[in-house]
Parts: C-alpha cells; structure tokens; sequence
C-alpha cells in the first residue's frame, strides 16, 4: 500500500457539490459532494447502478448535472453551455471505458496518434515519439503496427489507456477497466494502472477490484443508490468501517464479485 | 446525451415529412387544375384511363416482388449450400442476371415466351403482364439472392454454434433460428429492390402491357397540351410514390419492431 | 480499309447467325452507336464520384440529429427513392431546365446540358441510396465507442469523419457496390432527354431497322462487362480496407 | 396462307397500331378507345376480309416482334417503306398514305429551309425516321425524345430549334391549338422524305398480301380512303385525291 | 462441499481415451483420458488456451479428434461419421456457452419450447409446462414473454442454461458460463448451477471460479497446454497439491484470475 488516511497531497483538481442528476424520471444522483486533490489516486466502489459511472461521465461533461457545481481544474464544468467549450474539457480530462472501443480501422499507433495530431494539432513526429514511449510503459512496443482485432481484451485495454494518456491529460478516469477482460488478463491492464498512480498522476478508478482499490487508492468512496455512503482510506472502508451494508459489499460474492469469492463466506 | 437527442428529433422529423409526402404532390396537382379549369375538365376525363393503367403496375409490382423474393431467397440460400453444384449455378445466375438492365430482361421474355398457349387445341392467350413479372422476377430475385446471402453472413457464428449444441440440423437451424433473424437486416435493402421493381414496371410497356407511363404518354399525345403533359408527369410520380411510400414506412416500422425485439 | 474489311466480315458471321448487324457498315448509324458506348462510359465514370460524395453529405445530413439538416435530405431520399427515376429526368429536363432557361433569359445562356441532368438526377438519385446504406452503417457503431471518442475531446464533426465514416464506409461497401451497379443501369434512363448514351442510339436504329434482339444482346453484354469492373474494382477495395478481427 | 387462314378460321384480324397523335391514333378518353386514321383502315380491311377487327396497341421496340411471333398478324404503325425493312419484312404494295416530315419552328427564328437547321439541334420522337436524313443530308444535331409530346416541350423550353414530326400531326395541332403555338409555324416548303406508309407482314405470306392489297386498292378506288382522310382530319390528301383517281379509272 | 473423493457413483457416462486434436498445425489436445461417472460434477480448469473448450467440443461432437476413443453414454464419438448421428448425440448431451447465445427474435419462453418440438417433436402445451418450471427453478418466471435484448447478462446465461435443460440432457457442459458476465450478476448463475448438480444432474463445467468449483465438484482437472496435468478431489488441487504450478495457477492474481485476488499474493 502506498498512502492510505485523507488527501492533503495538493489543491483541489476536482470538486463536486451537491450534484443532483435525473434521467427522465429516475433520479441517478441525489446529492453528491466529493473533492479530489491533485495527485490522489480515488477508487469509487458500490453496487451496479448506484450512480458510478455518472460520477465519472459528470466530471468529463458528457453529462450535464440539474443542479450543483462541479469544478474541473478551475473550470465551472456544470455552467460550461457551448459543446466547444466541453471539448476543451474534455482534452484535458481523459478516460477510459469498460468497453475498451478501440478504432478498430486504424492500427495501434495511429489509435494512439489520432487525438493529439487532429484533435490538439500536435506535431504528428513528436506525438509518434510520445505514442511509442507510451507503448513501452503499457509493454506493447511490439503491437504498435497492429490492428485492435489482433490484440486480446487485455492488450487491447492497455492501448486504450495509452491512447487517453497521450493526450497529456491532467486527470485520467477510469470506468471499470477491467470488467470486460477474461480473468488471466486484467492483471496486466492492472499493472499499468498501478505504475501510473505511482508515477503521481490524478485518477479516479470505478472497480469491482476491492483488493486492488485497497492496495493503490488514497481514497475510497462507497456508492449507493445515487449517494456516497461512505468515504475514508481503504484501511476504514475495507476493514474497520461499521455500515453493515459496506461490510456485506465487501465481504460477500453476491456484493462484491469475485474479488471476494476467496474468502469462505457469502456463498 | 446526442444519442438520447437523436431518435426523438428523427421521429419529429419524419412525422412531418410524412404528412407533406403524402399531400403535396397531389395538392399540387388539385391547386393546378383548379386554378387552370379547362385543364383540370381534361385531366378528370383522363383519370379513369390512368388508373386502368397504374392497377396494372400495382399488379405487377407485387407479382414480380412476391415471385422474385421467394426465388431470390431460395438462389441466396443455394449460394451458400456446401456443394458446388448447388452454389455454382445460384452464382452464375445471380451475377448474370443482377448485371442486366431491366429494359433487357423485359424484352428477352417477348422473345422467349410465346404470346398464347395451345392447350388442348385451345388458344391461351399467355397475358403481357406475366411476361413483364417475369422479367422483372428474375432482376428482383438476383439483388435478393446476394441480400439473402449477405444477411446469412451477418449472423454471428454463435448463433449456428447454439443452434448446433441444441441438436438443430443445417435445414431446421435455418428455418428456426438463422432466417428469422435475417429478416430484419434484410429489410431496408429489400425496400430498396421492392421499389426500383415497382419503378420497372414503367418497361412493362414494352412488351405491350398497358400501363401507366405508357398511358400517360398516349393521353399527352391526344390532348395536345404541353401543360397537360407536365401534369401527367406530377400524376405519374404522386402515384408511384402513393405506391411506394407506405410499404416504405412499413418497411420501417417492421425494422424498428424488430429493434425492440 | 482493314478495319472495313472486319466489319464487314463481322456482320456476315452474325448474318449467317440470323442477326442483322448490317447498320455497322452504315455511316450515321454507326456513328451514333459507336458515340453511345463512349457516352456511357463517360458518363459512368462523371455520375460515380458525384453518387459518391453527395451520398456522403446525404448520410453526414442525416445522422446529424439537426432537424434542419436532416429533414430536407430525408424528404429528398423519399421522394427520389419512390418516384421512377425516369419521371424525374424527364421532369427536371422539361421543366425545371426550362425554368433555369427562362430564368437566364434564354436558353441560349443556359450551361445546363442533358448529359448535366443525367448526371444530377441519376447521380443524386443513387446517393440517396447510398446515403441510406452509409447511415445504417453509421448508425451500426456502438454507441460505447462514440462515447470514448467524446470522452477523448473529439466534435461531433471529428467523430464522424474519424470514426464513423470510416467504419461505416467499410461496412455499407456492398451495399454501395450495389447501388453503384445500378447506378450503371440507371444512366440508361438519358435516352429519354436525347443524351446520346449506348441505349439511345440503339433506340434510333432499331426503330428505323427493326433489329432489336441484336442490340440487346450487345446491351446485355455491355452492361454486364461494365458491371462485371464495378463490382471486381468494389472486392478490390473491400479487400484492400478490410481490418483483421472484424467481419465488416 | 398460314396467316390468311389464321384470319378466316378465328374470324379475327389482328392489326398493330401505334398510337402516335391526331391524326393518325390515339385515344379517346371517354371510351378509352383508340380512333384515327390508322384505326379507321384496320376497320375497313376488316369489314372488307369479312372478320372482326382486334387492335393491339404496339411500340417501336416491339412492333416488329409481336408481328414476327404472331401477336399480331399486320402492322397499321406508321412504318414508312424502306429497302431495309423490305428485307426482313413483306408489304402491301399500294400505300395507304404518303407522309413526309414537317418542322415546327420559331416565326422569328429565321429558319427558313431545311438546310438553315445545319449545326442546330432539332428534337425528333424516337419511332421517327427523320434521323438519318437530317443528321446526314442537313448535318442537324438530332435529338430523339420518347415521344411527340416531349419534343414538342423540349422546343418551347428552347432546347432546339426545331420539331420534326410527320406533317399531317403537327399542321393539324397547330392548327387546333393556335394560341398556344402562336410563336410558331411550319415554314419550309417542303415535306422531308415524302414516303409511303404501307402495311407491313410478316415474310412470305403472298395470299394475305394479295387480298390486303385488293382490299387496299378497293378502298382507295371506292373513294372511302379519302373519305376516311378527310374525316380525321388529315390536311394533305393529295396523294389520296391522287390514287383514287387512278384506280377509281381503271 | 457436497462430496469431495473419487468418483464412485455409478456406471462411466463420458469416457476420453488418449484423444489427440489439431487445428491444421497446432496441436490442440495431446493424450486426453477421462472418465465421468453418472452424477457426478466435474470441474475444468486451466489457463487459457489449455484446451478446456475443446475437451467439451469434443464431447458434444462438436469437433472430431484425430485419434482417440470417445464414448458418451455408450455411443463411439469419434466413430460418428453421418452429421444425423451427430446430431442425435448432442439431443442427448446439453452444452452452454460463453456467450449464451439466445435466438434474439424469440421469447424467452419460445427460446426454451423452440428446440424440444421442432427437434424432438414433443407436444407443445407439454413442454411449455416444463418450460415453466424450469423458468421457476432459475428463478426468472415473471421473464417468460421478455426477448433476450430486454435481459441482463445474468438473466440472459440462467435462459440458456434453461434452454439446454428443455432437452431433457443426460448430461450438461458447461463452458465458461460466468466469464461474459459482470461480477455483481456471476452469483445468480452460479446458484442455479449448484442446484442443479444438488439434483444429481452430470455436469461438467469449464469454469474460472475457483471457490466455485472448489465448492460443487466431485472432481477437479487441472488442464494444462492440451494435456490433463492433475485430477482429483477439490481438496487435494486446491489445498494438498504438489505441483508448483497448479499452487501458483489457483493462487496467485495472474495465473488464478479474480478468484484470487482477495487472499493477499500475486499483486
Ligand atoms: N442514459 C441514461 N438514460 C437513462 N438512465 C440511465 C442512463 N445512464 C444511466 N442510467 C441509469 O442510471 C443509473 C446509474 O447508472 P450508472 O451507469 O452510473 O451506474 P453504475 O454505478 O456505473 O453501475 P454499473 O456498476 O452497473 O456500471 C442506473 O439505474 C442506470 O439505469
Ligand atoms: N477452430 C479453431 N481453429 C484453430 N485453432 C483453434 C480453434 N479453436 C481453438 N483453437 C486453438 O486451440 C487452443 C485451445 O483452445 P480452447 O478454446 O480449447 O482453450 P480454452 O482452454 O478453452 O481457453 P479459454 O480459457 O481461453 O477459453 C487455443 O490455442 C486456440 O487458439
Ligand atoms: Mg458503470
Ligand atoms: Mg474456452
């Protein structure tokens, strides 16, 4: 474990207050505060549909709170009104999705080359250089003249993560990265995620990977029913926590998926 | 969000243009002959004998889709089949005949087809318009054999796999499973072969059928107007849109059933 | 002389078949015919690109979730789809060129040619169909994918000519190979405004020589033999951007 | 003959007609029938052989097919004589018509004989034999629309400079719908190729041939041609005035 | 743990005798023996590309050795030759995949009727009985007219396993039945698995959840590059083994899969 109590590393990066968010009817976020500093690493855990990956898609402007303020690097992300401005948003905040969505038509280096070259008008030379560093920390050097179709979901995730990182973002999200893998293959996607946190940068995790959400977050925060039930290092929330309902989460098979089928009860 | 966005305004979009689809062409047509009333007398006494005609495009639309989307089946089916000799004449067939104008394969079946029959020492009469839903039969069902092949293909491996596991054989997985699910990728292009053969129709003239092309043509040439002409124009495309357009928008909402499914 | 010498020889074989080509050792007959096969084929190669890229902006049109852009484009493609493509020649030839005429102050001011027409109506005509087999296409990619693309700070305009229409252009191809062989077929229609395309000038010499069966077979061979490069040219770049993985 | 028998033995004479414009066919459309001169001759002959009149509407494409394969048993559809088309084809030697082609022009065109039409598009109908001699003998750039309507409209919309259609036609719509053609007149003084419309068959069948032409020249003797002429209307009877003297002679 | 030791139970109903399979030049299984008695429930594991898919292929005829004796409830295999007499095998022998593949135009009720009569030519209004109760015994009754687009994962993979049962098997496989699923919904397919080999049903399952199998087999096979490298009770692969590399497989996050993840090594 890196770091574990409360998250004095910076100034705040992210900031939500009050985020209230409805779709049609049904409320999907009924008042979320949280606050997030420059370098911590946050892990965002909780039963399916409790409101996860809304958090995440609210940060990154692909969703637009009824009310509440959500601040971004200094940006008022809720009062962002024009699409272009949301674009500008969203270049400086990458994520990555469970469905990796790689563009299956170019190959790995122009995945990863495509956004900065067209999108930030980088130098497509320099960017090929950043793409190949990137390949090695994500150990594909090898696949960089490969197609999506070629790769496994583990490989292919790793390039997805690459992709977002060459966008020189400040903030990385990360949507259940490893969900859609095969089991052999989420511990590769995981290491790199490790090396990143390591490496100081920003990024909050969805996971249904407890062990892996108590050895590299600073943070860990519970979601239920469109509410963070409960904030606090792992050591609190995996350990020391009272809600019986946390407890049963990460506990059990039925709560917790398979991160917790090793340790004799809930089935 | 644009996603959620999306089908909503289409469907706005499409209620709207389905109104004025329907209504403005023969709403110009009516404002026409009502402004211009000597126009509006010839074209009244015209209606009768266009439509006799048109009924004879209706009938052979639907023959020659109906004929040509059972055989284009069958042929798209014989495409795929894992003998050669069954495959290789369904290609021949489809790559010929897919390539030839309609107005060619029209004309071929005066040739081929004699204009009566001696039965019994009876005279039948073999109708124009057999010959015309022949031509147009066979056009339809080589776009609708490759269609047919095309949809089989897009059916994921797993399915043939489950349908295997559960003891289905090649014919039963087929008919149960594999076509069923064809029919809704199948649908737009089938619309698009569905109308160009009720568009076809227009040749049918050729091997003396009358129909509504060809009757609008005799009735500009008797009247002698040149506006009575264009107006037989507008009365030509108002009906065949009148033709097309609903199995369109059926075809469509068949499509979006399917979705749902 | 040799040349003669060939055509002559070529028109007893087929008279000894009991087909009359005898209109081949004519001057104007054979002239126009042998004009219709260059007009077919320049018109088959002007009217492609053109069914090609308005299709394209026909498809951008349509699933650009803008009713202002989507709606004309859809009520283009319904009525061009459900209306004979004959009519529409004849209609716009007829009538909206001599609007444009009259417009200009004379038909001697107006650039607009019949070959123009054939290609406007057959060409827009077939993009229509096109633009409906690109939008199933684009329609066709996940949505999840789109999303990351947005997540990644792409516009709306970004993701469509980087993702969509690249994917969707891969698998709409046979459909697009489709159209395209009927957009072949399709310039047939010019014979009815008088563009001297292969039909029209079979048109002219069998009503004056009766010998329709000999043409059609020609037509026939024709038509296929160009049909035949469109759709090989079609597998050609089927192949060509085919992706590994994916059955597009 | 076969044909002849044929003919007896249903009691029905099949005649192909070619609805091209007043006068010659067209429809009418309170019966929906077709009327004209052409028709009136399939009548007459009919009458004259003793058997019921059949009409099958035909088209240049197949005229010549459904005659070949039986369909019909003579054409009445303005084929005019040609060496050509005597080869593959029988006819009835005494014309029941000679036609020639009239051009529609602009009155303040200038045109003023064939030979002014050099180098300018001239719109034609398809069926039409007008081609060859305008494109060859005047150097025309002819333009062939499906039908005589159309050409009629390509002219007013000024895409070309002249209407090339059989004479009696366009004299007669002139004629009868002068205001909306009042910009324009046949003024060449001369028909192009004047020649005969003759009833063609099929190759071989010399009884038909011989009781169609009596038939023929009975009409043209008795002065019913003529009469027929006039009825509908045909403006040049000339050459009929012409024939009926010369048989009604003999 | 229902029973644990050799497999005494009754008569062999699977028995494999040195099967060899290649796929054009790989060879795939290399000296394959197995024996499965009635009523028993026995699990494959191994690491990917082990072969675990092919053994059942094999099994259901889905693929022919090159060499080797396959006998499934007294019929040779591997001697079928006619695709009818294959096809008579696989009425008798079920198998759910991966991806559970429903027929997308069909009810879930018609899903599970479609097979039994027009395949076995049973009366309908009988097996849409059955179909019934065995909607009631995964639990998903209230789903019968739903179309498998309307169903989540979970729900979708108990349809399947609820399909297969309406042919009245006399023996299921069961090849990765969980691996698609998202890890909240593994648990409810893995209930209805347990009942069912709670009823005496012969199963054999390819699985990734260790605690799973450990839990329902009579016997565990551990597959290894084509070749069976250990079988035996759950208690002697999962806890007395030697083998070092069947300890690192089931214990450690790379080679173990999530299963793992929770008992503090491999990461
Ligand atoms: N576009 C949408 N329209 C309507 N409802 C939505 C939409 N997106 C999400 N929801 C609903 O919002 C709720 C929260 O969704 P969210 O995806 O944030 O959950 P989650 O915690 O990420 O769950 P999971 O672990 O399954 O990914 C769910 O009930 C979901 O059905
Ligand atoms: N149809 C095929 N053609 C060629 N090779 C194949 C085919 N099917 C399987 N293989 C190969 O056979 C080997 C064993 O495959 P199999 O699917 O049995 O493995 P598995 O143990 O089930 O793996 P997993 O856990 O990934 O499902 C793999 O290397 C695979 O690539
Ligand atoms: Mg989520
Ligand atoms: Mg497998």
């Amino acid at each position: 474990m890196t770091a574990s109590t409360a998250t004095e590393t910076g100034a705040a990066i992210v900031k939500l207050e009050d985020v209230h968010l409805s779709f049609g009817q049904t409320e999907v976020l009924k008042g979320i505060d949280l606050t997030i500093n420059k370098g911590d690493a946050v892990s965002i855990i909780g039963p399916s549909g409790s409101g996860k990956s809304t958090i995440l898609r609210c940060i990154n402007a692909l969703v637009t709170p009824q009310s509440g303020k959500i601040t971004v690097a200094g940006t008022r992300v809720d009062q962002l009104t024009k699409e272009s401005e949301r674009i500008q948003l969203r270049k400086r905040v990458g994520i990555v999705f469970q469905q990796y969505n790689l563009f299956p038509h170019l190959t790995v280096l122009d995945n990863i080359v495509l956004a900065p070259t067209k999108i930030l008008g980088a130098d497509r030379t320099a960017t090929v250089k950043l793409a190949r560093e990137l390949l090695e920390k994500v150990r594909l050097s090898e696949k960089a003249d490969a197609y999506p179709g070629q790769l496994s979901g583990g490989q292919q995730q790793r390039v997805a993560i690459a992709r977002a990182l060459a966008m020189k973002p400040e903030l990385v999200l990360f949507d259940e990265v490893t969900s859609a893998l095969d089991p052999e293959t989420v511990g590769e996607v995981l290491w790199v995620i490790r090396d990143l946190i390591r490496d100081g940068m920003t990024s909050i995790l969805v996971t249904h990977e407890m062990r892996f959400a108590e050895e590299i977050s600073d943070t860990v925060v519970f979601t239920e029913n469109g509410r963070i039930v409960d904030h606090g290092s792992p050591q609190q929330i995996f350990h020391t926590t009272d809600n019986p309902r946390i407890r049963q989460f990460v506990g059990g098979l039925s709560g917790g998926g398979r991160g917790a089928v090793r340790d004799g009860e809930g089935i | 969000m644009s996603m959620a966005v999306t089908p909503k305004t289409t469907s706005t979009s499409s209620r709207v243009l389905r109104y004025i689809g329907f209504v403005a062409m023969p709403l110009i047509v009516i404002v026409w002959s009502l402004i211009d009333l000597s126009l509006g007398r010839e074209l009244v006494e015209w209606i009768p004998y266009l439509a006799s005609g048109f009924s004879m495009n209706i009938l052979i639309t639907i023959c020659a889709v109906t004929l040509g989307t059972t055989a284009g089946v069958t042929l798209g089916l014989m495409q795929l089949a894992p003998f050669w000799f069954v495959r290789l004449p369904a290609q021949i067939y489809v790559q010929i005949f897919r390539n030839a104008p309609a107005l060619v394969l029209i004309f071929a079946t005066t040739y081929i087809f004699p204009f009566e029959i001696v039965l019994f020492g009876n005279y039948l009469p073999f109708p124009d318009w057999v010959k015309a839903v022949i031509g147009l039969a066979i056009l339809s069902s080589a776009y609708i054999a490759e269609i047919t092949r095309g949809a089989v293909l897009s059916i994921p491996t797993t399915q043939w796999e489950a349908t295997k596991g559960l003891g289905f054989s090649r014919l039963q997985a087929l008919r149960y499973v594999i076509l069923p699910q064809c029919v809704r990728r199948s649908l737009p292009p089938w619309m698009n072969v569905a109308s160009s053969m009720a568009m076809g129709t227009s040749l049918a003239s050729l091997v003396g059928v009358h129909e509504l092309m060809h009757a609008a043509t005799d009735a500009s040439t008797a009247v002698r107007r040149l506006d009575f002409t264009i107006i037989a124009y507008v009365v030509v495309m108002a009906a065949f849109f009148t033709l097309c357009y609903p199995i369109a928008r059926l075809t469509r909402r068949l499509e979006q059933r399917f979705n749902a499914g | 002389m040799q040349d003669m010498n060939l055509t002559g020889l070529f028109i007893d074989l087929m008279g000894r078949l009991g087909l009359n080509y005898e209109f081949l050792a004519t001057g104007y007959e054979a002239q126009i015919w042998r004009d219709g096969f260059i007009t077919t084929l320049y018109l088959v190669a002007v009217t492609i690109p053109v069914s090609l890229i308005v299709g394209l902006i026909f498809a951008a049109c349509l699933t650009s979730g803008r009713l202002w852009l989507s709606a004309p484009v859809r009520g283009f493609v319904e009525l061009t789809r459900n209306t004979p493509t004959l009519v529409q020649l004849m209609f716009s030839f007829l009538v909206l060129n001599t609007v444009v005429s009259n417009m200009l102050g004379g038909a001697q001011n107006n650039p607009l040619s019949p070959f123009f027409w054939v290609v406007a109506v057959v060409g827009l005509h077939v993009a229509a169909l096109h633009a409906e087999a690109i939008r199933g296409g684009i329609e066709a990619v996940p949505s999840s994918m789109i999303e990351a693309a947005r997540g990644m700070g792409f516009s709306q305009f970004e993701i469509l000519r980087y993702v969509q229409i690249p994917l969707a252009f891969r698998a709409s191809l046979p459909a697009i190979v489709n159209g395209l062989i009927s957009l072949v077929k399709s310039t047939t229609v010019g014979n009815a405004i008088a563009v001297s395309e292969i039909t029209y000038a079979s048109i002219m010499v069998w009503t004056q020589r009766d010998n329709v069966v000999e043409l059609m077979i020609v037509l026939l061979a024709f038509f296929s033999l160009i049909n035949f490069v469109v759709a090989r040219v079609g597998s050609w770049v089927e192949r060509r951007l085919a992706i590994p993985g994916y059955g597009l | 003959d076969a044909t002849l028998d044929r003919i007896k033995g249903r009691g029905k004479l099949t005649v192909g007609v070619i609805l091209s414009g007043a006068p010659f066919g067209s429809i009418d459309p309170k019966t929906q029938e077709q009327k004209g001169y052409n028709i009136d001759i399939a009548k007459a002959l009919a009458a004259d052989l003793g058997v019921e009149l059949e009409t099958v509407t035909v088209t240049p494409p197949n005229r010549v097919q459904f005659l070949q394969q039986g369909k019909v048993d003579i054409l009445i559809a303005n084929m005019q004589y040609t060496e050509e088309r005597a080869k593959v084809l029988d006819y009835v030697p005494t014309p029941y018509d000679r036609a020639g082609g009239a051009a529609v022009v602009r009155k303040d065109s200038g045109l003023k004989d064939w030979a002014d039409l050099k180098g300018k598009p001239v719109c034609i109908s398809q069926g039409s034999n007008y081609a060859q001699p305008l494109a060859e003998e005047y150097g025309a750039i002819v333009k062939g629309l499906p039908s005589q309507p159309e050409s009629l409209l390509a002219l007013q919309g000024g895409n070309c400079v002249a209407a090339v259609h059989v004479g009696a036609t366009v004299g007669l719509l002139l004629l009868d719908r002068a205001d909306e053609w009042k910009d324009y007149a046949i003024p060449f003084p001369t028909e192009l190729i004047p020649s005969d419309s003759v009833i063609w068959l099929r190759k071989g069948e010399a009884d038909t041939q011989k009781a169609l032409d009596e038939s023929v020249k009975k009409l043209h003797a008795s002065g019913k041609m003529l009469e027929l002429a006039k009825e509908n209307r045909l403006l040049n009877t000339k050459y009929l005035e012409e024939e009926n003297k010369k048989l009604s002679a003999k």
